[in-house]
């Protein structure tokens, strides 16, 4: 993990609101782990103080990219970079995705900024398998040539159907497990809404496989140090500790996590581990 | 070179920056990017006699200029704190300061009892600013009464420096700074952060899950500013300011007004290496200003 | 199209958005830019009995999202006010609420009575975030019991709707709003500005000759929110939120939070045209949600 | 009074750190007095929430220019302004210089901005006289050349003597005082800091002469809203009074303004009238 003043070197927009932003990092880039993000500090940026999270959409060549839409203050004001510009940088951060398992089939979920955040994954795994592709409109899809091109097969959803198949994108999931019987046990990669990593992980639950889920939580540090980011983890015992999305996570094995409202378990102890995953 | 070494209560300090309770982790959060022997002293996330799980999540907001918190004090408990994060800390060449607080005041002055004998620990804070659940509704930090007796009960189970933390919203904060001294602290510590609330309008919920928090970052400097010039006229001990902390600009002014040493908070969320900055910007300052050490600096105010 | 009118312990309003005392001058001020009757209501800066200087300059300084001001309640005096100001106020078809203030009780219910036999004054803002020079060091805002006979004395002298303005920074905010309620307050409204300090380190002075002054806008609205809901929570008459409005989001969490109405205060000195672009914006949020008037919308937080 | 969205121009930098800022703004330029400022909202200006006042330099063709230098927060910010950016405006504001007395011989005496909001009155003066201008140095010397296609004879002190004269301002007024007598009465219109204010009035009471000074007092809301900017004020009876620097002001008669430390004199009231003075 490094701090660093970067210099960004190409900021265009792609599509659907959706802006790719390529900055200058080697000693970052070097280190970059499938599923990990940076804590970006925005320069200049009014009132707003705090630092925001990206997955990283690529790290090649001493660059770093990222995939963003401009939803609040900071990625609104965002879209002002321009080449030359000065960002912090902080980063690799957290823990990512596993490689996928030998002998199983790779299937990669995601919604958003997820297609970004599991490109990486997508590239390391030695097996390529399905992608499912989900959003509200074909603006919202994002991509799709570049996981093709990696020698995955793309299936895109969209809730008006204006790209791919009309609906949410475990629909898609389902009617094709249906219809399909992948050489090997699917594993998931998840990245995209609560919802999505939820309904993914059921899935995966009932038929016994792994579902990597990347979590959504809001940030603060990024590092581990303020337990803004916390999620219900079950420990091996049955009970429940906190772990930090931003350190622990933000990637984690779907049965680990607990997610709000589930029936209460017994909170086990609240004691924040650096657990080594990687 | 401006000497900027300072002894808060005992406690020698190779700077007067230190880094705020819940800011920084244990330690190791940030040791990749800051070298912790630089700091004035590490203040590490309160501690309590058992283990504690905090609050629900969301548990910070960004607000204009400052940000909330209502972590909810989450932790290991004493023997889970000296077992997982004392060794680590007492790899540095920095001193450690423990911040502390309790549910009751048996409590409080058991946490002082237990670190009395723990290797590696430099000093007590005494965080106040959370509810009796004994008594009910009072507050340790805005009730004097309760504040002496939490502060008095600790003072005769430890030999450590003691640091009580005063809350900030009080109508009279001499009072309480008086009321540390007289207990016997070495030290006082303001301001901790400020009660507030903001609420998602569309939801038509708290943005926290506690409802309020805390409000620090730059927000609140001004406002700290003023109740450490109060607290300082008011008491001898050393008086360790902080809120809002993000350049030495804004230390120096704490200086000015009554602190010997400061606490960088938030800013640590922004820039991991505020508080060694703020320290260099410090010295620069004393030798442009010709003063040997800080101490020429601290409670210099011109009313 | 929502109903956005609000009645105030009898006062009218066409709007929920006032203008804070002290922020928009006497009314001309700001008449070339802003149409004053689109104003909820125009609270003008405080007035006492006698003439007044208020404090040597500087008297504000700017602080991070937020200024700090202590201009010292300078005033024309009762007389001067009435004689200068009133005619041109009277003009306008908006509610005219004085703030009012007194160095000892006498000075308080004095300025009541007077007030009570002046035409086009709609109502009496009570602030009471001035030390009171004859009993010493006790301020009406801070103390309970200076507070309860102020504002008792007041009503005793007036018919006038009388909204008495709390101090903030006290740390129980219900009992200043109950005590207000049970001396026949007919409203009351918050926060005033926050004490608070900044010192130019080069100097080594306080950036406002007072010393000491008032913090304002965004960076106290997290407070001012707070305080506003744990007030209103404590009474039924009408709560006015104010603190760090700049836009109608802002405005939208105090009315959440069990504001019946707001007021603007430092956001004038940036946009003239803030109250008014307040009240648009809450009129279309209400739309939006399918609301007919702001009262549905009034303390509607779910914790 | 207006309060307007404008936009930007023309920016330059003109000589040692002072810009040159043109905004298209017709209705408040055709207001403009001689000696009177706009209040300027910057935008994004991250966490300071102010406007800024700046004295008008010229109003001409719609268009509207200040010259200001980067010397804090705000004015280093406003660097960055490009053709183009919007910028609001209050304006015009205050209460400026007087036309010259007939018969008079008309002195200007200026220091940094001072000069550029003077040089309205020396344009609208029908009697063209000298101009005393001070500086540090010879970068802080500026608009010369205009002035002197005015018609102004210009003297330039500098206390580096890198430009003109070396020594301060009044020096160089004294000397000339000494050597030349003017056909006319001196009528001093004088802007700069304080210290160069209250020298020149000094002067002036002394020969019995009048002389305009524009205070440089902080300012807030810069239309008289919430008395930051107020100056004691000799009122008739010989007793004192607060006036506005924004709305009264920001230009006196010297013999009118009572500076900070002089001698107490009886404050009669706190009464800020609206003075109308022009
Ligand atoms: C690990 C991680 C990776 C991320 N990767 C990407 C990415 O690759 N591309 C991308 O476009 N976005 C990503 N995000 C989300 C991104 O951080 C937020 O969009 C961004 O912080 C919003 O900032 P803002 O200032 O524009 O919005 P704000 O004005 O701060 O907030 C706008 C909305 O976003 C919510 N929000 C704010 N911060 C966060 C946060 N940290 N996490 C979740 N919600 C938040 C707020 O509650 C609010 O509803 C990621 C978030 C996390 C936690
Ligand atoms: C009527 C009037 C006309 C002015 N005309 C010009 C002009 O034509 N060109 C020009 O360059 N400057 C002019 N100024 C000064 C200009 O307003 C300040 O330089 C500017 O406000 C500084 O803003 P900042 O954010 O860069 O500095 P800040 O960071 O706000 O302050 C930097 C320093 O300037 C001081 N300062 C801040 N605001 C003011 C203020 N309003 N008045 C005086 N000192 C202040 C501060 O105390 C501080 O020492 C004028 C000021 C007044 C009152
Ligand atoms: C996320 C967070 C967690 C905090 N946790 C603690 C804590 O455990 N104990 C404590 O005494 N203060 C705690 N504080 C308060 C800080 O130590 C500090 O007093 C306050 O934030 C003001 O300083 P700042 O404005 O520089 O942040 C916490 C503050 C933040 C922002
Ligand atoms: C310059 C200034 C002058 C003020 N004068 C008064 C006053 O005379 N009486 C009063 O009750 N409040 C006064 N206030 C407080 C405001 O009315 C308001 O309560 C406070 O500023 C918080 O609102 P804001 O954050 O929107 O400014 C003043 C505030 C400012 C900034
Ligand atoms: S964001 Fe601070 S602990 Fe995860
Ligand atoms: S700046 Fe507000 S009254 Fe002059």
């Amino acid at each position: 993990m490094n701090l660093r003043d970067v210099t960004v070197i190409e900021h265009v927009e792609v599509q659907g609101g959706y802006r790719l932003l390529v900055m200058d990092a080697p000693d970052i880039a070097a280190q970059v782990q499938p599923g990990q993000f940076i804590h970006l500090q925005i320069p200049d940026l009014r009132d707003a103080l705090l630092r925001r999270p990206f997955s990283i959409y690529n790290a090649e060549n001493n660059r770093l990219s990222v995939l963003y839409k401009g939803v609040g203050v900071g990625t609104r004001w965002m879209a002002d970079l321009k080449p030359g510009d000065p960002l912090s940088v902080m980063g690799p951060l957290g823990h990512g995705f596993p490689i996928a398992e030998a002998g199983g089939y790779p299937v990669l979920v995601a919604g958003g900024y997820g297609m970004a955040a599991l490109y990486i994954a997508a590239r390391e795994s030695r097996q390529k398998g399905t992608a499912f592709f989900g959003g509200a409109s074909a603006g919202d899809i994002l991509c799709v040539p570049e996981f093709e091109a990696l020698g995955w097969e793309v299936r895109v959803t969209t809730e008006d159907g204006s790209l791919g198949m009309k609906g949410i994108v475990t629909d898609a999931m389902d009617e094709w497990l249906a219809q399909n019987r992948p050489e090997g046990e699917p594993e998931y990669f998840v990245c995209g809404p609560s919802g999505m990593l939820k309904a993914v992980g059921e899935r995966a639950m009932k038929a016994g496989t792994k579902a990597w889920i990347s979590l959504d939580n809001n940030m603060c540090c990024g590092v581990g140090a303020c337990l803004t980011c916390v999620q219900k983890i079950r420990t091996a015992d049955g009970a429940w500790e906190w772990q930090r999305a931003c350190r622990e996570g933000p990637v984690f094995e779907c049965r680990e996590v607990i997610w709000d409202g589930e029936e209460s378990v017994e909170h086990r102890t609240s004691n924040i581990e650096h657990r080594t995953k990687s | 070179m401006s000497d900027v070494s300072v002894n808060i209560g005992g406690i020698r300090m190779k700077t007067p920056v230190m880094v705020a309770s819940g800011t920084f982790g244990y330690g190791p959060e940030y040791a990749d990017l800051v070298d912790l022997s630089g700091l004035g002293a590490i203040v590490v996330k309160g501690i309590c006699v058992e283990p504690t799980l905090g609050n629900m999540t969301p548990r910070t907001a960004e607000t204009r200029s400052g940000m909330l918190n209502a972590i909810g004090l989450p932790n290991p408990g004493f023997e889970g704190f000296v077992e997982k994060h004392m060794p680590f800390l007492r790899q540095y060449d920095v001193p450690v300061i423990v911040n502390v607080w309790g549910r009751t005041l048996e409590e409080y002055a058991d946490i002082a009892e237990k670190f009395d004998s723990v290797d590696g620990v430099a000093g007590l804070e005494v965080n106040v600013s959370c509810p009796n659940i004994k008594e009910g509704s009072g507050l340790f930090g805005t009730d004097l009464n309760m504040f002496r007796q939490a502060i008095a009960g600790m003072r005769e189970r430890t030999r450590l420096p003691l640091i009580p933390k005063l809350a900030p919203n009080v109508s009279d904060i001499k009072s309480f700074a008086r009321t540390a001294e007289d207990c016997g602290a070495d030290a006082i510590s303001l301001i901790n952060s400020y009660p507030a609330m903001a609420i998602d309008i569309n939801t038509r919920r708290p943005k926290l899950a506690n409802v309020t928090g805390g409000l620090s970052g730059p927000a609140i400097h001004p406002i700290a500013v003023k109740l450490v010039w109060e607290a300082s006229s008011a008491v001898n001990i050393p008086v360790i300011g902080m809120g809002g902390i993000m350049t030495w600009e804004d230390a120096v002014e704490f200086i000015i007004a009554g602190a010997t040493a400061v606490a960088v908070g938030t800013a640590n969320f922004v820039n991991p290496l505020t508080a060694i900055e703020v320290a260099g910007g410090i010295r620069e300052f004393l030798d442009r200003n010709g003063m040997a050490s800080v101490s020429e600096l601290t409670g210099t105010l011109e009313t």
